[in-house]
């Protein structure tokens, strides 16, 4: 099985405070891969890390067996929906069209290519006949779909998802299940950071589970156990969320 | 009394007056409402000019206060709306509201000396001239007394409110739930800061009461973790930063009113460079010291983590263990000193070995770490 | 919360001890001269004049300075405080400070409001709303005169021992001021009087074109913080290209661009004025210049002016 | 048209345009009033501008303003990033603490720099009459060098103003993306100061992104048209200004922007308030009419008074459409009846044929 990306002994700290620890991970090509854990285990700042957003205190991470700076446009990012401005004046297909603008480069505009890359995309997550909507307008599946519509005209080898299932009606999980299948007949790898355990084995091949360390990484069938999830999520499913309430 | 300490007692007084109100402002993501009714109140002064024709009648003041809190709801109003966000509501509202002043002024006052300066800008240099006479007995300066008076009205207001606000500042839900009514409890606050404002920059200016509002709010917030003391804090910092200004005022000979804004931003600073625990300083001493330990405990989990794997001769050895770690050698060869003198590691030949003690550290670090550590 | 306390307790410390070096007492005049602060550098020279070797004259606004946008400093507060009599114009000039004057003088600290001793039916009422007086009496000498009998009256009130004195410099004081308005009056009629037409910056020479014989506009209010309409530099400027008035004057208290603009505007009528100045209004000019004095500016913005004028204008 | 007037309109068109379109890139980050604290800012600035080198020329002091208000703009966001005071607080601090210490030069300044100083804050204070023909110069120049620099970087400020993150994973550089967006904005507000002054200053950097916003969702139209609405009104307000003596052009611009984004925020077409109120209405009446319509649908095939329960019509219409407020909207109106616990009639059913 050749690799994807490969961590090895990440450490990620946010001021002195460790977010990940000594983190190794494997995740193969061409696979699905959910990154499961409990809130604050840094999935999503393992995606960050992969993505070059924030710098590792110790550790190394390879992308298609290079470092991640040399590749960025190979790998295409869908952020969490709820950190975006959706008052934001754009379209639907202004969105999509941004994914083109790795490959335009600096100074140059996205041409007939790229509004083509953008148009299939969005056709791809079935958006077409919303493209001219603002995006304000969109609903919150509507939103999923534009975001994963703006990694696919990337046109990556691999696509990282932070949490796109969250809050989205069944219709929008089928079509962006049915659009990351797609993706991976296509031979393309992806991950996603994933919050509803019932769905892991339906959905995905391979699976980390994290909470700060790596607790077990490898095909859903070995890794994702009972007695493993036990340990990820320390004998509760589920962690309270601690609020931030000193002044 | 001296009118240097006539100065200082007023601009201490201010300070503690505007920090109060100022501290929930900070909290609220509202700072530059300040601003915004400090400018906005020129309309207010006009029309009781106009009404009155005398710059010191009291209605000026009234007036003033009432144009203050219109800023606050029309700010509100056009938010609700949804069209705008907060920012530009409140970038519309006062230029707005400042406009008509001047216009005002233009029209019908243009000959006067009706300057924004003058009408806006109270001196704290002046206060001690402006004194309260009662059966001519001299009270001290008319400001002492004005400021004491809007120390008094606001401790005791927030005083009252103060479980009620707090909890409308966190939790806007949970405080309607409870029937506290945010609303209400907005426009109370905004009132206080809407008259705390007008008062005080009759006596002080208005830069310096914007500086007294927002700076030792924002200094406390670095230094304080719960709602008691960040208060506390604010007011302490406020009276605080009025010394040093004045010293500085007076050794330059200097604006007071600027001197003393200037060192809020100063004292700000210092703390932010300078703060036990948060401080810019401390953050990074404590990131060196800690870079070590730090590296030393990820060398020890490491080693346990691949101590049983068949891999586990090629993690340990000193020339991949760089590499792996993403450290220099130098580093390394540092750490594996620092680690071999506290008993933890040794070394067999090129490659490192955890030893007892060094294996019961992280397998206890292992422990504390993962399900425990919440965010 | 013991750290924080501990460098809240350093600054306490360092605060209290900037407070007591700043207690020191009002020093006892060993050598018996009268302590006297004016606001304006104007005020002061009538003091001096007036004064002489008897007192002590502190200026808080230093050449150059418009009393409409001064920044008191720290300093003042302390010569203020020590100050036996505070002399002042009135009228609004000195904005927010002449309140406070007003009330020290309700307190019964003296202060007085030179301007306001020019009596009431000689001051010039500015246009627009409310009853409120120009202040810039001291354009006119002889209305100036009042307010130097006005100082001197008070001086001598003040130090009975040195009245004789004050009211000998004053005898002479009047002279040189009747001789100033004299060659006032002399200088401007050296112009036709339709060419006396005097353009400034702002509005400061009212009472200098009631006193002289001048027509004066001036392109700003009384108030140097109001901002002039695109349609006032317009009037200006038709009034200069149809009148044929050569020179246009700056004054050192405002910025040279605004009359820049004018001139500009003149220009594109096809007419060419030209920036002649700076003329000094609301305060003198630097120490040891001939405008460094009342009389000296006076004169020197007289000469100025003629000088200017003089020269035919060419269109 | 005359000359000064003509220079005004020119002066206050541009700036409109500049600060227009430079202002919505502030505006669409949420950060409108980083204006506010610019303007502030540059008063420190221009008296050591000043003090340093004795002239009192505008390019001088503008660029005084510029560094000054670019050094606060680099604290606010060096605060914001090392601690947990927020944006609103570090702007409202850096406004206060800058200006104060641009107070104290210039009491300084009056005291040691002699007659050389004086006027110097003047340049705070609006003066768009007095403007002079190398006014516009500099604006125009510094103006379509800082918008040009919008349209060379166009899709890179896009995409940091809408999604930073992804940004950064397309491997921008964003953090230097941030520093050019707040240097562009620098330079539009220093160009405007001596315009229409400190004060009035956040009013054209925020007013014209605020109208131009409710008119399109389109990035590049709500810049253009920002830009345009800064335009039209600077040079109206300029020409309004100039019909009356003692209608200062700062706020006449001012107020002008105000109307606009209250007429745009009320009568935009997607956007606007009385739109949205009329199509509420249509909507309700449309509902109206369609529940009465299954009402009398199912009056053809019972007795008149049959109440029909609240499901069956809800049923027939599907779940978006508020069925039960309706019927009670109705119930008011006279034209239904309920009958608690069972259901709904018309009051007036149609004759059974």
């Amino acid at each position: 099985m050749s690799w994807a990306i490969e961590i090895e002994d990440l450490t990620v700290a946010y001021q002195q405070q460790p977010v990940l620890w000594d983190v190794d991970v494997v995740i193969p090509s061409g696979q699905m891969t959910a990154i499961v854990g409990p809130n604050g285990a840094g999935k999503s700042t393992l995606l960050k890390a992969v993505l070059g957003i924030v710098r590792p205190a110790a550790g190394r991470i390879r992308v298609l067996g290079r470092p991640f700076r040399a590749q960025e446009r190979r790998v295409a990012y869908v952020p969490q929906r709820a950190d975006l401005d959706w008052d934001f004046p754009a379209t639907v297909f202004d969105v999509a069209l941004m994914g083109t603008y790795g490959r335009v480069g600096w100074l140059r505009r996205p041409g007939p290519a790229e509004h083509a890359l953008a148009r299939t995309a969005l056709e791809r997550v079935g958006m077409t006949n919303l493209a001219d909507r603002p995006i304000g307008q969109l609903s919150g599946g509507q939103q999923q779909r534009v975001l994963l519509a703006r990694a696919l005209a990337q046109e990556a080898d691999i696509y990282l998802l932070d949490e796109p299932f969250q809050g989205v009606d069944a219709p929008t999980e089928a079509t962006l299940l049915e659009v990351l299948r797609w993706l991976k007949q296509q031979g393309k790898t992806i991950v996603v950071v994933h919050h509803d355990l019932s769905t892991v084995a339906e959905y995905f091949d391979w699976v980390v589970l994290l909470n700060v360390q790596c607790i077990a990484c490898g095909p859903v069938g070995e890794a994702f156990t009972p007695d493993n999830l036990r340990r990820t999520y320390g004998g509760r499913m589920v962690t309270p969320v601690l609020s931030t309430t000193s002044a | 009394m001296s009118p240097a300490l006539e100065i200082l007692l007023v601009a201490v007084l201010t300070a503690a007056a505007c920090a109060l109100p100022g501290a929930f402002l900070v909290l609220r993501r509202m700072s530059l409402v300040s601003d915004a009714i400090s400018h906005a109140v020129l309309p207010g002064i006009v029309i009781g000019f106009l009404l009155t024709e005398n710059l010191q009648h009291p209605l000026l003041l009234v007036l003033a206060g009432a144009s203050g809190l219109l800023t606050v709801y029309l700010i509100e109003l056009l938010e609700k709306t949804g069209r705008l966000r907060e920012d530009a509501a409140i970038g519309l509202v006062f230029p707005a509201l400042f406009s008509v002043g001047v216009l005002l002024i233009a029209q019908l006052a243009d000959q006067v000396h009706l300057d924004t300066d003058a009408v806006l800008l109270g001196e704290l240099a002046f206060v001690p001239f402006d004194r309260l006479q009662w059966q001519g007995i001299d009270l001290g300066p008319r400001a002492l007394w004005t400021m004491a008076g809007l120390l008094l009205m606001n401790v005791l207001l927030l005083w009252l409110l103060y479980k009620e606000l707090t909890l409308a500042t966190f939790d806007a839900a949970a405080a309607a739930v409870l029937g506290f009514r945010p609303i209400l409890l907005h426009y109370l606050l905004m009132g206080l800061v809407a008259v705390t404002v007008v008062a005080a920059f009759h006596a002080v200016g208005a830069i310096l009461v914007i500086a007294l509002m927002i700076g030792p709010p924002a200094t406390a917030l670095l230094l304080a973790r719960r709602m008691p003391t960040y208060l506390l804090l604010s007011l302490l910092i406020g009276a605080l930063s009025a010394l040093p200004g004045y010293g500085m005022a007076r050794v330059l000979d200097v604006s007071i009113a600027g001197s003393m804004a200037t060192m809020v931003g100063v004292l700000f600073g210092l703390v932010w460079l300078l703060a036990p625990e948060t401080g810019l300083l401390a953050r990074w001493r404590r990131h060196r010291r800690q870079q070590l330990d730090f590296a030393l405990d990820l060398l020890l989990l490491h080693l346990l983590h691949h101590e049983h794997q068949p891999a586990a001769t090629v993690e340990r050895h000193q020339d991949t263990l760089p590499a792996h770690l993403n450290w220099t050698s130098e580093r390394l060869n540092i750490i594996l000193a620092e680690g071999q003198r506290r008993g933890w590691l040794q070394r067999k030949g090129p490659e490192v070995h955890l030893t007892p003690a060094g294996r019961a550290r992280a397998t206890q670090l292992v422990e504390t770490l993962a399900p425990a550590r919440s965010p | 919360m013991g750290r924080p306390r501990s460098y809240l307790l350093t600054f306490g410390l360092a605060g209290i001890l900037l407070l007591l070096t700043s207690c020191q007492a009002t020093l006892p005049r060993e050598d018996g001269r009268l302590r006297i602060v004016a606001t304006t550098s104007i005020v002061a020279d009538l003091a001096r004049q007036l004064g002489g070797e008897a007192v002590e004259v502190t200026a808080l606004m230093g050449p150059g300075i418009d009393p409409h946008l001064y920044r008191a400093s720290e300093g003042d507060v302390t010569r203020m405080q020590q100050a036996d009599l505070v002399l002042y114009n009135g009228l609004h000039l000195e904005g927010k400070m002449g309140d406070v004057f007003e009330r020290m003088r309700a307190l019964g600290r003296p202060s007085l409001a030179i301007a306001e001793c020019v009596p009431d039916s000689l001051l010039l009422r500015a246009s627009g709303y409310g009853g409120v007086y120009d202040p810039h009496v001291w354009m006119d000498v002889r209305r100036w005169q009042y307010a130097a009998r006005c100082v001197a009256e008070t001086l001598a009130r003040m130090d009975t021992a040195r009245a004789t004195f004050y009211r000998n410099r004053l005898t002479a004081y009047l002279a040189e001021l009747e001789a100033t308005d004299a060659y006032v009056r002399r200088q401007s009629a050296t112009l036709p009087p339709d060419r006396r037409v005097l353009i400034t910056s702002h509005d400061a020479f009212r009472y200098f074109g009631e006193a002289y014989g001048w027509e004066v506009h001036g392109l700003l209010g009384v108030s140097t913080a109001a901002e002039a309409g695109t349609a006032d530099v317009q009037a200006l400027a038709e009034f200069i290209v149809a009148r044929r008035v050569p020179a246009i004057f700056v004054e050192s208290s405002v910025p040279e661009r605004y009359l820049r603009a004018l001139q500009e505007a003149v220009a594109a009528r096809g007419f060419s004025v030209r920036l002649a100045g700076p003329l000094y209004s609301d305060a003198l000019g630097d120490p040891g210049t001939p405008a460094g004095t009342y009389t000296g500016m006076i004169r020197t913005n007289i000469d100025t002016i003629v000088e200017a004028l003089r020269s035919i204008a060419t269109p | 048209m005359d000359f000064t007037l003509r220079i005004v309109m020119t002066g206050a068109a541009l700036l409109g345009l500049i600060s227009g379109s430079l202002g919505t890139l502030a505006v669409l980050r949420r950060q409108g009033l980083i204006g506010d604290t610019v303007a502030h800012a540059a008063l420190p600035g221009i008296v050591l501008a000043f003090l340093l080198s004795g002239s009192k020329a505008s390019v001088v002091l503008q660029l005084g303003a510029a560094i000054s208000g670019t050094l606060a703009m680099l604290w606010v966001q060096s605060v914001v990033r090392t601690t947990r005071i927020r944006f609103d607080a570090a702007l409202g601090m850096a406004l206060a603490v800058f200006f104060g210490l641009g107070v104290v030069l210039l009491s300084a300044a009056q005291h040691t720099a002699g007659a050389a100083q004086a006027g110097l804050d003047r340049f705070l204070f609006g003066q768009a009459a007095t403007l002079l023909r190398e006014d516009l110069l500099t604006m125009a120049v510094t103006g379509a060098l800082a918008l040009g620099l919008v349209l060379v970087f166009w899709k890179e400020v896009k995409l940091v103003l809408f999604d930073e993150a992804y940004a950064a994973a397309l491997g921008l550089p964003v953090r230097w993306l941030q520093t050019l967006l707040i240097i562009l904005l620098v330079v539009a507000i220093v160009i405007g100061l001596q315009t229409v002054g400190v004060v009035l200053m956040i009013a054209v950097i925020i007013a014209p992104a605020a109208a131009a916003r409710q008119w399109s969702s389109r990035y590049g139209r709500v810049l253009l048209l920002a830009g345009l609405f800064g335009l039209l009104s600077g040079a109206l307000g300029a020409w309004i200004s100039n019909l009356a003596p003692r209608l200062p052009t700062g706020p006449i611009i001012v107020l002008l922007l105000t109307v606009l984004v209250l007429l745009s925020v009320l009568v935009a077409p997607a956007r606007g308030l009385l739109w949205q109120r009329y199509r509420r209405r249509r909507a309700r009446a449309t509902a109206q009419q369609a529940v009465v319509a299954v009402l009398q649908e199912l009056a053809h095939h019972h007795p008149e008074d049959y109440p029909h329960p609240t499901a069956t019509i809800q049923a027939a219409l599907g779940a978006n459409v508020p069925v039960e407020a309706i019927l009670r909207d109705l119930e008011r109106r006279g034209k239904v009846q309920h009958k608690p616990g069972q259901g709904w009639h018309l009051t007036n059913p149609p004759h059974t044929p």
